[in-house]
């Protein structure tokens, strides 16, 4: 008898109209982007330069430190886990970095320098996620201990005094950059392919946000969840190490307070991407046009010349375009709200 | 952040957190009684805690919040917002009660606005307070346009300068309302609704809780206490500014966390703050006005907080069966 | 059947959690290619046996054999290679996973030599494993959006895709309704023919008896018997059980007069693209019942009614008085109770203290001058765990603890414990006991004789028409009939439930 | 008071005699871990090992007012003889400053000004008036005094007090020039902003003449912007800093002058005034101080003069190290 049934499920209902589109509404990107082309019609009717190609080329430049950096932490908060401590790691790893290669410190040849900031980034991320995973502190507290523990770390290596002569080979890859394409941005394609791939094609990509969609399953399921979230520390460090290295050179000097409140937009460019606080979910472009509009914003006020007074109010500015960007999706989620869901993110 | 259904059992001792906290807390105070000399003395003790009402005050409402499984990121920006609102409302009426008044009142509404786009709009707790964090500050920033207020004149500075049998004036208000919420959580229906909360939003919504009032009046709370403490911030250095109670929020999630509140929800209580708070305060102390070096006090604190909850996870929690 | 034939040998295991037994020297053998059913109460130790059985929890003494190499408990990578597949009890879906990506979770097929994900052939061996399976599931939308059944199936379908010789499922069933079940019990027979070994834990004893080979009888974490199944009966085996004799209550009850006031009232609810036009009302001393299949959208109508979703049309009273819709504390306040059909994340608030979930409901009313009277709330906390007789060590110990069937009992005396006037059941009895879940039936039972008034949801149909006065059918969001308990049969339900095609077959077919 | 505990962050000059009194001098700066003061605190180490002083200095890494007026109460209980304070706001540490006062502690302002109740002397090297005058002064030079077109100042945090009050002084001086002020950015301390409002005002602003970097991350990031443009020489960038830290722009001409008074020798000022107050030296009225290298220094009130602020140039930079 049964075989005459039909499969339940699906069939069962009527096909709602609009299923597609309303999905498409509801995702993040699409708001994202829509409200990153509207500023830029907005700015641009005011100033047309703002849509000039030295004008993005240097916004993009501006993005890449953070995009590689999110890359990470995205993974990370796909995993149940979280990290705010990138912005006092990099402070750490350009203090340390420059006192190794600089002409006025140590003088070390780049080629040992860089693969020991590499290296020393890395081996704090999995030092991190050791605390995490192994010794089971929740990962908010271990990278909020970290976040003023390092920071305190830099200025005592940087002992009160600023660094800079980076080498000069470094800093011309970093600001002319190879061929024209700055050294920030090579390294952020490759990041971004490199996530890319892992998340869609790699078994460890699946796996991170199986763990975080549901630890208890996971463990069931048999995943190392000690494994994953060492990877997962162990990125963001690497990740962190890289964006120092590319970036840091671009700008004057080395000095205690660099990275001051990026882990801040990193965290922020990664919620505004709409990956779940909670784990399990998040979408890598989301995360890019998060990082693109936060990045957006100083130029964009800069263009709009608010004027003196006006340009006080820019962190008030700032405050409304994140709000600006999750509210644009969580409205059209507002009439789907059903059986005390958790919080969309 | 994953770990809700973490089993207990019929014997376990449940107060491990405070337990490790505290005695962590006797160690540095007899570390640094033993170094330092007077460090124990009652006289510079209380001198010493009027940096610490401000925070504690906060910290009171952060605890329900994380309780909550939320987080709050913006009270340091409400606090500057509130004091510019105190400022401009003193200098253009000249009444402090007014002033006072409003800026308590900024505090409750700006609290609000976090409270009403978290549970209308749905939206986690860490990105609307993220936001926020932003707007407000700047807010502050452009109204005062950068300027202070200063000179509010002696009778009003009491308030945080003032003292009853020794104690400061703002530590007796926070231990007034730090036993009154202590009350609301472990002995009103609304503290043990905050905790089902924290565990299990969805089930507590099924049991007929009002999570999103709650959740509201949560946030409201939160930033009517940072209104407060703004108010006894600006009493105490007799200036509104917009940069008051800058960094104030990592500084009292710290405390907070510390004092044993689990970032997702569920567990945690007054007196674990109120060790955490201590803890922290003592320690800074004792790394100042011992080794005199800044930056050596951010190395331990960030230290101490990672350390204390690993000692608080090998001790209390067996290995996993 | 001698030991030497049998692939697993359990000797001595012991397994105590802070002084609470959950097993004690348990003795088992499993043969080769054999249905070896697992029975026992709420509590028995069945699923801990089984997490023993996977990895998921480390014996404290005794050891198992799995075909002549022991296997090392606590590690779930070890169960597997010894090609143990398991079912759990709770299921182990990644929510935000879809189907296919939960389906290979930890073994990914792969190319390139385990290097790059091999999106096509998992795709595929999704699909002909849920066809095989007989439901059609969305693949992109995540597994966390699927009603709880499509869930099993993906569940079931995950275990299948591995080539295990040892099979294990906890109470497989237990969301499923009939015919889902039926499908399963089809694919486990299978399986048995092609050489697999399963292990079988259920309370529906009708299924143990139409599939399994030999059943073992646990009870209080020892092992009380184990029979094959030619030789025992039913009453034996539920004498096994609980230690007694209990009698099954299949008559039907003394019904509620059709005069009696009418307490719920539900007319032309709608919720769009979910269930329409849906109205009916309950009379005090009436227990309704509503049936479908799983995902026909009972649940839904029932969430309305109580407040958590909201609704766009129509109208709930309860005694007259107009409900605000989607407001909890509104249909509380006028006297529903609901006891959810997930019982872990919406009946309860594991981590919290059996206590504290029982008397959350009720609260407000334990106050005085606003502060909760401890002493009050602890009576009444202890009178519900006698009164339904969980089995719990303390009312201070963590609800998460508790055996599945324990926990269930927790959700409806949490609901009891406010005395409501109306009380809607989804799923009362899933994963309960034969003997909790008499006592359950006589529970709604005495209660509806004292005026309450029961909406009763449910996928068990000898249950449904055991218990109820009347039936309604759902169908695609939709009441497309009425029964008489009295006279309604499992036939006439399923002609109504099932959709157009087939239905229209069977009720000709009835004809 | 029983000092033998404290040990400075200059452990060598701690030791020495236990019994005798040892003068306790203590130095907070704004902010700690910076250039400008780690120059300032060189030279202070310097007159304290002179004077046979034991100095501590701490401050806030993070530049808070608030932790000043901690470390400030922390010093008065510990019974430091003298507390030198550059107050990074005014208000927020007077009272704290006020109290020490009470408790018998000398407190001296240094590099800016407290409210005057606070403090008995301020050890003075450029009022704001002059700071904010003798950068656009600086700038008009560099340009030509009648060069027009716009000027940006690239400020800290629209809450910095020092960097406001600059600000006020600079706009009337700007407003005498033909110069116009086109805007104000705020980009906190943060080295990434700094650079990306200098560039991002370079690519909006065509006729942009100039840039004021006034705190030490904006400076050096309006510098490096203006370079990375290939604008340097046509927008010039004018500011404070140390010149250590600006030789490398000067030399590549990117920046033609910049400004800023001697701070080893205002490190170096202050202890003296601070031993000379302890030690009596120096009463409410005095009009002059000898200060060792110094020699002899004139006091206007309260104010103890440093001298000129010093404008550097590719010319004369190679000869100062701080
Ligand atoms: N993590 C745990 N901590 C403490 N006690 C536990 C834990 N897990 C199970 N128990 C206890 O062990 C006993 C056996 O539980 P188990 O889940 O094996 O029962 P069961 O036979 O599967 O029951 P059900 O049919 O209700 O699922 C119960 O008394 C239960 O309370
Ligand atoms: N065909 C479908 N397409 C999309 N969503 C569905 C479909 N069927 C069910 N759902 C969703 O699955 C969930 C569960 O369905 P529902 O609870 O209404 O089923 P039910 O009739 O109560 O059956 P049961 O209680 O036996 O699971 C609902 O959230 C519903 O939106
Ligand atoms: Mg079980
Ligand atoms: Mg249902």
């Amino acid at each position: 008898m049964s075989n005459l049934l039909p499969p339940i499920g699906h069939a069962l209902r009527p096909a709602r109209f609009g299923v597609r589109f309303s999905k498409l509404v509801r995702q993040r990107e699409t708001g994202l982007l829509l409200l990153i082309v509207l500023t830029c019609v907005v700015v641009g009717i005011k100033d047309i330069h703002f849509l000039s190609c030295e004008v993005w080329r240097e916004i993009l430049v501006r993005c890449a430190a953070t995009a590689i950096v999110a890359c990470g932490v995205m993974l990370v908060v796909v995993t149940g886990e979280i990290d705010i401590s990138v912005g006092s790691l990099m402070a750490l790893l350009a203090a340390v970095m420059g006192r190794m290669i600089s002409e006025h410190e140590w003088d070390i040849s780049c080629w040992i320098g860089i693969p020991a900031t590499l290296g020393l980034g890395t081996l704090i991320g999995v030092f991190t996620g050791c605390l995490v995973s192994v010794g089971r502190v929740p990962s908010i507290i271990v990278t909020l201990g970290l976040l003023t523990a390092l920071r305190g770390l830099t200025t005592l290596i940087m002992g009160g005094q600023n660094i800079d002569r980076l080498p000069e080979g470094l800093t011309q890859l970093a600001k002319q950059g190879l061929c024209g394409v700055p050294l920030s941005i090579l390294a952020a394609v490759g990041v971004i392919g490199l996530t890319s791939v892992l998340i869609h094609h790699i078994p460890l990509g699946r796996r991170l946000y199986a763990l975080g969609s549901s630890a208890e399953s996971a463990r069931m399921a048999g995943l190392s969840a000690v494994r994953l979230k060492l990877f997962v520390f162990g990125y963001t460090g690497f990740l962190t190490a890289l964006a120092t290295i590319v970036d840091v050179p671009r700008l004057p000097k080395i000095e205690a307070g660099i990275g001051s409140e990026f882990e801040l937009l990193v965290i922020t460019c990664v919620v505004v991407g709409g990956v779940a606080i909670s784990g399990g979910h998040g979408r890598l472009s989301g995360v890019l046009l998060a990082v693109v509009l936060m990045t957006m914003i100083r130029p964009v006020l800069t263009f709009m010349d608010i004027g003196e007074a006006g340009e006080k109010w820019t962190r008030a500015i700032q405050g409304m375009f994140i709000l600006l960007a999750v509210v644009t999706d969580s409205f059209f989620l507002r009439r789907q709200r059903s059986s005390g869901g958790e919080h969309t993110a | 952040m994953n770990s809700k259904s973490q089993a207990g059992n019929a014997f376990s001792f449940s107060w491990w957190h405070e337990t490790v906290i505290g005695v962590l807390l006797l160690v540095v105070l007899l570390v640094a009684g033993w170094l330092v000399p007077g460090f124990l003395k009652p006289h510079s003790q209380l001198l010493l805690s009027r940096h610490l009402w401000e925070f504690a005050i906060l910290a009171l409402g952060m605890t329900l919040v994380i309780l909550t499984g939320g987080i709050d990121l913006s009270v340091g920006s409400t606090m500057g917002l509130s004091a510019v609102v105190f400022g401009c409302v003193q200098t253009s009426t000249g009444s402090l009660v007014a002033a006072s008044l409003s800026c308590l009142a900024t505090g409750l509404c700006c609290g609000a606005v976090n409270g009403g786009l978290i549970s209308q709009l749905r939206l986690h707790p860490l990105i609307v307070t993220l936001a926020t964090f932003a707007a407000y500050r700047g807010i502050a920033e452009g109204w005062s346009q950068g300027n202070s207020y200063s000179r509010f004149g002696t009778n009003f500075s009491s308030l945080a300068r003032g003292s009853w049998f020794g104690v400061p004036l703002p530590g007796v208000i926070f231990c007034v309302m730090a036993i009154g919420f202590a009350v609301f959580l472990s002995n009103t229906p609304n503290g043990r609704f905050l905790k089902a909360i924290g565990h299990n939003e969805r089930a507590a919504k099924f049991s007929g809780i009002a999570v999103e009032r709650i959740r509201f009046w949560l946030y409201a709370t939160s930033g009517l206490l940072a209104g407060l403490a703004s108010l006894i911030y600006v009493a105490r250095f007799d200036t509104a500014k917009a940069d008051v109670g800058k960094g104030f929020e990592l500084d009292v999630i710290t405390a907070v966390v510390l004092g044993g509140t689990s970032i997702s929800g569920g567990r945690g209580n007054i007196l674990g703050t109120l060790l955490g708070l201590l803890l922290i305060h003592e320690t800074r102390l004792f790394v100042s006005r011992y080794w005199r070096s800044d930056e050596l006090q951010w190395i331990v604190i960030g230290s101490l907080l990672i350390l204390a909850v690993l000692a608080y996870q090998l001790i209390a929690r067996k290995p996993r069966s | 059947m001698t030991t030497a034939e049998a692939v697993i040998q359990i000797r001595g295991l012991r397994k105590s959690y802070d002084g609470v037994h959950a097993l004690r020297d348990i003795n088992l053998d499993v043969a080769q290619a054999e249905i070896h059913a697992i029975c026992g109460e709420n509590g028995a130790g069945k699923s801990t046996l089984i997490k023993m059985l996977s990895g998921i929890v480390r014996a404290d003494t005794g050891h198992i054999t799995v075909s002549g190499t022991q296997l090392l408990t606590g590690s779930v990578q070890a169960s597997e290679s010894l090609g143990i597949a398991v079912m759990h009890q709770e299921s182990a879906a990644f929510p935000h996973l879809n189907a296919i990506e939960n389906l290979f979770v930890g073994r990914e097929l792969t190319r390139c030599g385990g290097l790059y994900l091999n999106h096509i052939a998992m795709k595929s061996q999704t699909e002909r494993l849920l066809q095989r399976l007989g439901v059609s599931v969305d693949l992109r939308v995540p597994v966390g959006e699927l009603p709880l059944a499509q869930r099993q199936m993906v569940a079931l379908a995950r275990v299948l895709s591995r080539n295990c010789r040892l099979l294990i499922m906890d109470e497989p069933t237990a969301s499923l309704s009939n015919r889902e079940s039926q499908t399963l019990l089809r694919i486990v027979q299978q399986l048995q023919i092609s050489g697999v070994t399963v292990l079988y834990v259920s309370h529906r004893l009708d299924e143990v008896f139409q599939i399994a080979d030999r059943v073992t009888v646990l009870r209080d974490g020892r092992h009380v018997a184990t029979h094959r199944i030619a030789d025992v009966d039913r009453q034996q085996l539920i004498c096994d059980m609980v230690g007694r004799s209990i009698e099954e209550q299949h008559r039907p009850r003394a019904h509620a007069t059709d005069d009696s006031a009418v307490i719920l009232d539900v007319t032309q609810l709608t919720r769009c693209g979910v269930f329409e036009d849906i109205s009916f009302h309950v009379r005090a001393g009436e227990i309704l019942g509503l049936t479908g299949l799983v995902g026909a959208g009972r649940s839904e109508i029932a969430r309305a009614i109580f407040g958590i979703d909201e609704f766009d049309e129509g109208e709930v009273r309860v005694s007259g008085r107009k409900l605000k819709g989607g407001s909890v504390q509104d249909a509380m306040a006028s006297g529903i109770g609901m006891v959810p059909e997930d019982r872990q994340h919406e009946g309860l608030i594991l981590p919290m203290s059996v206590g504290e979930n029982l008397s959350l409901a009720m609260l407000r009313g334990l106050t005085h001058w606003g502060l909760i009277r401890r002493r009050a709330e602890r009576d009444l906390t202890d009178a519900q765990i006698r009164d339904l007789s969980v089995k719990a060590a303390s009312s201070r110990i963590a609800a998460a603890t508790l055996s599945g069937g324990n926990q269930q009992k927790l959700v409806l005396g949490k609901w009891l414990a406010r005395k409501p006037k109306v009380l809607i059941l989804d799923e009362p009895t899933r994963g309960v006991d034969v003997g909790a879940k008499s006592q359950v039936h006589g529970l709604i039972r005495n209660l509806a004789s004292t005026g309450m008034a029961t909406l009763l949801i449910s996928s068990d149909l000898p249950e449904l028409l055991a218990l109820c006065d009347r039936l309604l059918v759902v169908r695609n969001g939709r009441i497309v009939g009425e029964l008489q308990g009295r006279t309604a049969t499992q036939e006439a339900v399923l002609s109504l439930a099932l959709p157009d095609a087939a239905g229209l077959q069977l009720r000709e077919a009835q004809q | 008071h029983d000092s033998s505990q404290t040990t400075g962050t200059s452990g060598e000059t701690a030791t020495a005699s236990a019994g005798s009194h040892k003068l306790r001098v203590a130095l907070l700066p704004k902010i700690k871990g910076i250039s400008y003061f780690s120059s300032c605190f060189k030279g202070a180490e310097e007159a304290a090992k002179e004077l046979g002083i034991d100095l501590i200095y701490d401050g806030p890494t993070d530049g808070n007012p608030r932790k000043q007026a901690e470390m400030i109460e922390q010093w008065t209980i510990d019974g430091v003889d003298v507390i030198c304070v550059a107050p990074n706001a005014p208000d927020v540490v007077a009272s704290a400053m006020q109290e020490a006062r009470a408790a018998g502690v000398s407190v001296i302002t240094w590099d800016a000004d407290g409210t005057a109740e606070s403090r008995s002397f301020f050890v003075n090297q450029a009022s704001a008036q002059a700071i904010g005058e003798g950068l656009v002064n600086a700038m008009l030079e560099d340009l030509g005094p009648d060069t027009e077109g716009d000027v940006v100042i690239i400020s800290a945090d629209a809450t910095s007090e020092n960097q406001n009050a600059w600000i006020e002084t600079m706009k009337p001086a700007l407003a005498k020039s033909k110069l116009k002020l086109a805007t104000i950015k705020y980009p906190g301390e943060n080295a990434s902003n700094a650079l990306a409002d200098s560039q991002d005002v370079i690519s909006k602003y065509p006729n942009l003449k100039g840039i004021f970097g006034i705190s030490s991350v904006s400076f050096p990031g309006a510098a490096e912007a203006v370079e990375q443009s290939g604008k340097g020489g046509k927008i010039l960038v004018n500011g404070l800093s140390t010149p250590n830290d600006m030789k490398k722009f000067v030399q590549n001409g990117t920046v033609r002058s910049f400004i800023l008074w001697h701070t080893v020798d205002l490190g170096y000022l202050t202890i003296h005034v601070a031993k000379a107050l302890a030690a009596g030296e120096l009463k409410p009225g005095a009009t002059s101080l000898k200060a060792g290298r110094l020699g002899e220094l004139s006091i206007v009130g309260d104010n103890v003069m440093l001298g000129d602020i010093l404008v550097f140039t590719k010319a004369n930079i190679d000869q100062y190290d701080f």
